[in-house]
């Protein structure tokens, strides 16, 4: 706290060095984590304003917005620039490449140049999808399903399919580097089992990366040349099989919900415990059902092919496999609820988020229960209760644990604190505007509205102007953050070393951290998650 | 179970809310409660598979002696082709309390055929068949969709399930101008082809005479068996050299290209007339279906 | 990493090995074995594989655990793809009326 | 550097995925065309492959010695047998040309359905095999040029004198990125060439 005043003029990675070159040729993991913030944050906006269009489109029953082509064009751009330029680099590469080294006491990751180069090839792939959505954009939904992909859209399928093949390099590149991170650099004293959660999950998340995404990469590759070059693999008329497409598609995809939602669960397993002043309950439960999840994630994903055409049988070992997946999502579920039992629970913002994942996330993974039931996915798949599902997981849960990790780590991102009061309004608006938007799904897609809809049914109404209207209110949930985070980093509390009591590296550093993290390398000690030894900090216990 | 989880969530929340002078108790773990609720949920889950297993197996198997209509599905419409020749577009008329089987494919992309009434559904995949079956047990006017995203019209490839009493089923079979049974211009087709020179159904010309064949295991060549079902006999007529019967050669001409879809199903509906089921005589499944 | 010198003589002896092998795949492959046609140019390719990789790429030598494990994990994922991948393929023709 | 092999295997994967898959559904067609390539270019490619690969052991050891001249002579003979491969690979490229073996609208395979009487031949699943083959080996003669640039930049400072014995990691890598090339070749080898060779009955 005596910190505090020396903040100022102490000198440490933010004001190091100014101007562009210092931040655009950086190897710093600090600054490419902002680099990677504010280009996802541009994503995110892009990607939410299709978003809004489509809800505006559904308003009504008849196609009277937009034309079906440019209808079509949204939803497959909402999915391609929220799931490959949003979601999958948001917690890793912003708050992951920021945190991972702090966290283990290394000074930078154990490749910074490449991870430059990841932030880089995330641009070039970022422009090329711009490029392509300013020229004309593509109509085949983010699944690229064939044959439609390869012999009928007449879109700019080869462009988005680069675009996304050069992204899934740059997410390669950020997984790779973890995992050698995390192997080769931790700080003395740092074991396996001292390792904080966080780290554990993305750890297993890098490992998703790194063997899910070639084979993305190479399916993408083989879409393309089909396209340019004729090859015939995946087109019936040439002898293929279009379901082929949807395996490899499918190994790559279904892997990389887990990719977006393990650090969002690393993130709440860090918030849980500081803000109940608890030790986690199960530590090696937790751990190991991140890499549980990492591994039964690959052995699942034909459950989105039930009614594709698949075999009886193997529809039948998918759907077995698939609760496998349910049950370490469930411990972490249960071990969080634990943690919290007998605690000492103060409901700050970054906590109110992790609620809101809880709650969410809960939702989103019972209900994926209901489609991995073989007999209840064969009526509702394709229909808005999938797409309820997946958005309850991947917003209700990675959008919610990644701006949880913002609150909770603004602090040491930036060095000051943001106005708590409007924290905790915004994360309220997002939870009532999310689940006003999407809970009416869940009802529309088992009443048998189908996804991808421009039109529909007139007895549909009701529910989509519900879901229109949350999604005006979850937006306005979401700019408020972005608007009071710019605030305080002029006009914020400064924020000291630690001001949540947390345990973990990163707080043992100033706040701002100098440009190598710590002063003096750290040794580590203690046990991961000592709330026993740590006080609570005063400004937090005085608050309601 | 998630009542049990978001009551103990806000109970937790509420009753451990921080108060001064309450230290948290720090508490390890347990490894027997991990287990517990690992195993727990695992048997839970394993009783919802088994359940939508055993109703997944009874969608999928299409009861013997079912009604019979072709499905083609093609940018943005569906076209259905009836037993008995009546042909519709983006509409199907079907007698209440009978088994429907659908025989569908696709001349393009891929569809899904979806009546969220009946709670089926099933993709339509561009150069093979797949089926699905149902029984309407109520009488009424029920959406078709497609549900699987197909183009600028997806949306628009929808229509109608027209669920009827028999007996005005019987009337609106009788009011459309069919022009034969679909299993009769199946075999005016046979004939065009030129397909009886070896094909004989008297006895085995060059290749093998189809009567009886439908349905039954068939030996290959190469050792394998296939059983002839609507699959095999689309293969066989498409692309003949991919699984030739044992004792012949492959002399036959390939159609790929030379046969439409409605065509080609036409064929099926008359190679599988050769064979009837054993037991037609209006012998249904006793299976029901809501 | 490896910090171990080899022979130069075991990479001769290596390299003799990996031509025979080739030689003797090409050759085996004109002779009809039957379904072991296709059995024995695999287990021919994965033991040169396994040459390359133990005794060219030093992994036999090197203490790095994160090595192996990398091998082991990608070959496993490989399986997976491609096991459950045909467990959808070769389940096809059963079951469907 | 191992982390990113993994990745590749998975890259290749999902290709020998599909290759399976076709191959066990396709089997004639897979064999006729196996039968088209040129057994013999086959054979001495995987020859050249081997070699180069012996000689980029041989570097790293050089490097891990310090021996200057050999590294340069060794890592230039791996660059002129990858030469070698990819001009092979070329001359086989083009005869598949010639042939009408290249897949899309030019691609006809009767000569196939010609010459193999005995084996049933669908030429739409003969394109298959066709462009599983230009895939596959397109992208490992995409591999090899990537490793033949790889090579150059190496020799270069290896000339300069860049590497000595307490610095030789970056030859160690690409090293290892040379071999694994090598590797997906010494599985692409019995999968594409000798799929089914024997004396047809």
């Amino acid at each position: 706290m005596a910190t505090a005043a020396i903040t100022a003029e102490r000198e440490h990675y933010l004001n190091k060095d100014y101007g562009i070159r210092s931040w655009l040729l950086t190897t710093d993991h600090k600054r490419i984590a902002l680099l990677y913030l504010m280009s996802i944050t541009f994503f995110f906006f892009i990607g939410g304003f299709f978003a809004l269009l489509i809800r505006l489109e559904l308003l009504t029953p008849a196609g009277d917005l937009v034309q079906a082509d440019t209808y079509n064009k949204l939803f497959t751009m909402h999915g391609q620039v929220m799931i490959f330029f949003f979601l999958i680099p948001s917690i890793p590469a912003v708050l992951g490449n920021f945190l991972v080294p702090m966290m283990i006491g290394a000074k930078d990751l154990a490749f910074p140049r490449i991870n430059l180069l990841s932030w880089y090839l995330y641009i070039i792939a970022g422009i090329l999808m711009l490029h392509c959505i300013v020229t004309g954009g593509v109509d085949t939904g983010w699944t690229f399903y064939t044959p439609f992909s390869t012999a009928f859209s007449n879109t700019k399928v080869i462009e988005a399919g680069l675009s996304i093949f050069i992204a899934g390099f740059s997410s390669i590149l950020t997984g790779l580097n973890f995992v050698v991170t995390i192997h080769r650099m931790r700080a003395p004293g740092m074991t396996w089992s001292r390792l904080p959660l966080f780290i554990w999950a993305h750890y297993a998340t890098s490992i998703i990366q790194l063997l899910g995404t070639p084979v993305l990469a190479v399916t993408l590759v083989l879409v393309v040349c089909e396209r340019a070059f004729h090859l015939g693999i995946f087109d019936p008329v040439r002898g293929g099989d279009p379901l082929l497409f949807q395996h490899l598609f499918w190994f790559y995809s279904h892997p990389a919900v887990y990719i977006m939602i393990l650090p969002s669960m690393g993130v709440v397993t860090e918030i849980i415990p500081c803000f109940s002043r608890k030790r986690i309950f199960g530590y090696h439960a937790v751990a190991l059902s991140s890499i549980a999840i990492a591994v039964f994630g690959f052995l699942v994903w034909a459950h989105h092919m039930f009614v594709a055409g698949i075999s009886l049988y193997s529809a039948l070992i998918f759907s077995i496999l698939s609760y496998m997946v349910a049950i370490p999502s469930a411990i972490k579920v249960f071990n969080w609820t634990a943690t919290m039992y007998k605690g000492s629970i103060t409901f700050s913002t970054p906590m109110l988020y992790a609620f809101g994942f809880i709650g969410l996330f809960t939702m989103g993974g019972l209900t994926g229960l209901f489609l991995s039931a073989l007999g209840i996915d064969v009526h509702v798949t394709d229909t808005y209760f999938v797409v309820a599902h997946f958005h309850y997981i991947m917003v209700g849960g990675a959008v919610m644990g990644y701006l949880g990790g913002m609150h909770f780590w603004w602090p040491k991102i930036s060095g000051r604190m943001y106005p708590e009061w409007l924290g905790k309004f915004a994360a309220l608006i997002v939870f009532l505007g999310f689940n006003l938007t999407f809970f009416p799904q869940f009802v529309l897609g088992y009443l048998g509205m189908p996804r991808r809809y421009w039109q529909y049914p007139p007895e549909f109404q009701v529910l989509n102007v519900l879901s229109t209207a949350g999604s005006t209110i979850l937006a306005v949930g979401y700019v408020l953050p972005m608007v009071y985070f710019l605030w305080s980093m002029r006009y914020g509390k400064i924020a000291d070393e630690n001001p949540w009591g947390a345990a973990g590296l990163e707080w043992k550093t100033a706040s701002p951290p100098p440009t190598f993290n710590f002063e003096e390398p750290p040794e580590v000690t203690w046990e991961a998650y000592n709330y026993d030894q740590i006080a609570a900090p005063v400004e937090v216990s005085l608050e309601r | 179970m998630s009542v049990a989880i978001f009551t103990m969530i806000v109970v937790f929340a509420l009753r451990y809310h921080r108060r001064h002078g309450v230290e948290a108790e720090q508490i390890e773990g347990s490894t027997a409660l991990e287990i517990t609720w690992s195993v727990i949920p695992l048997g839970i889950f394993m009783v919802i598979f088994a359940w939508g297993a055993v109703i997944y197996f009874k969608e999928r198997t299409p009861p013997r002696g079912a009604t019979e209509v072709y499905v083609v599905a093609k940018q943005w419409m569906w076209k259905l082709e009836h037993e008995e020749g009546q042909r519709e577009i983006n509409q199907l008329h079907i007698p209440v309390g009978r088994d429907v089987k659908l025989i569908m494919t696709s001349q393009d992309v891929i569809h899904s055929f979806y009546i969220p009434a009946f709670r089926i559904k099933q993709d339509v995949l561009p150069g093979r068949y797949t089926t699905l079956w149902f029984r309407a047990t109520k009488p009424g006017v029920y959406h078709l969709f497609c549900a699987e995203y197909c183009g600028t019209q997806h949306s628009g490839m929808i229509g109608q399930i027209v669920v009827m009493e028999p007996a005005q089923y019987e009337a609106w079979l009788g009011g459309g101008a069919a022009s034969g049974s679909l299993a009769s211009n199946g075999q005016s087709i046979f004939q065009q082809l030129g397909c009886p020179t070896c094909h004989r159904s008297d006895v085995q010309g060059r290749g093998p005479n189809l009567v009886g064949v439908f349905g039954k295991p068939v030996l290959l060549e190469d050792g394998r068996t296939v059983i002839a079902d609507e699959n095999y006999v689309r293969e066989s007529i498409l692309s003949p050299s991919a699984k030739v019967v044992n004792g012949f050669k492959p002399i036959m001409p390939v159609f790929q290209g030379l046969v439409s879809e409605e065509q080609l199903n036409a064929l099926v509906a008359y190679i599988k007339s050769l064979s009837p089921p054993p037991g037609t005589a209006g012998a249904k499944s006793q299976e029901t279906k809501d | 990493m490896s910090e171990h010198i080899m022979s130069s003589k075991l990479y001769y002896g290596i390299w003799i090995a990996l031509m025979i092998l080739t030689v003797v795949t090409a050759t085996v492959a004109t002779v009809d074995l039957g379904p072991f046609n296709t059995i024995v140019a695999l287990v021919i390719a994965t033991s040169k594989a396994l040459l390359v990789i133990l005794f060219f790429m030093h992994v036999k030598y090197s203490s790095e655990k994160l090595t192996k494990m990398v091998i082991v994990a990608s070959v496993f994922w490989l399986l997976i793809l491609l096991f459950l991948s045909l467990a959808d393929y070769s389940t096809r023709a059963i079951g469907h009326g | 550097m191992w982390l990113f092999l993994g990745t590749e295997i998975m890259f290749f994967g999902g290709m020998f995925c599909a290759y399976l898959i076709y191959r066990i559904n396709y089997f004639n067609e897979f064999a006729a065309g196996s039968r088209s390539l040129n057994l013999k270019w086959g054979t001495i490619n995987t020859i050249v492959l081997i070699c180069s690969s012996l000689t980029v052991a041989l570097g790293v050891r050089a490097a891990q010695m310090g021996r200057r001249k050999l590294l340069v002579v060794l890592l230039i003979l791996t660059i002129i047998f990858g030469l070698a491969f990819l001009g092979i690979k070329g001359i086989e490229w083009y005869d598949k040309y010639q042939e009408h073996h290249i897949p899309g609208a030019s691609f006809n395979a009767a000569d196939l359905v010609r010459d193999y009487p005995q084996i049933h031949i669908d030429q739409s699943h003969e394109q298959i095999y066709f462009s599983l083959y230009f895939a596959m080996t397109g992208l490992h003669a995409l591999h090899m040029i990537i490793g033949v640039g790889l090579f150059s930049y190496l020799t270069f400072y290896a000339w300069k004198g860049r590497y000595t014995p307490a610095y030789y990691t970056p030859i160690e890598i690409g090293g290892l990125y040379w071999h694994f090339v090598d590797i997906v070749w010494i599985y692409l080898f019995p999968l594409l060439y000798l799929i089914d060779r024997k004396p047809l009955g």
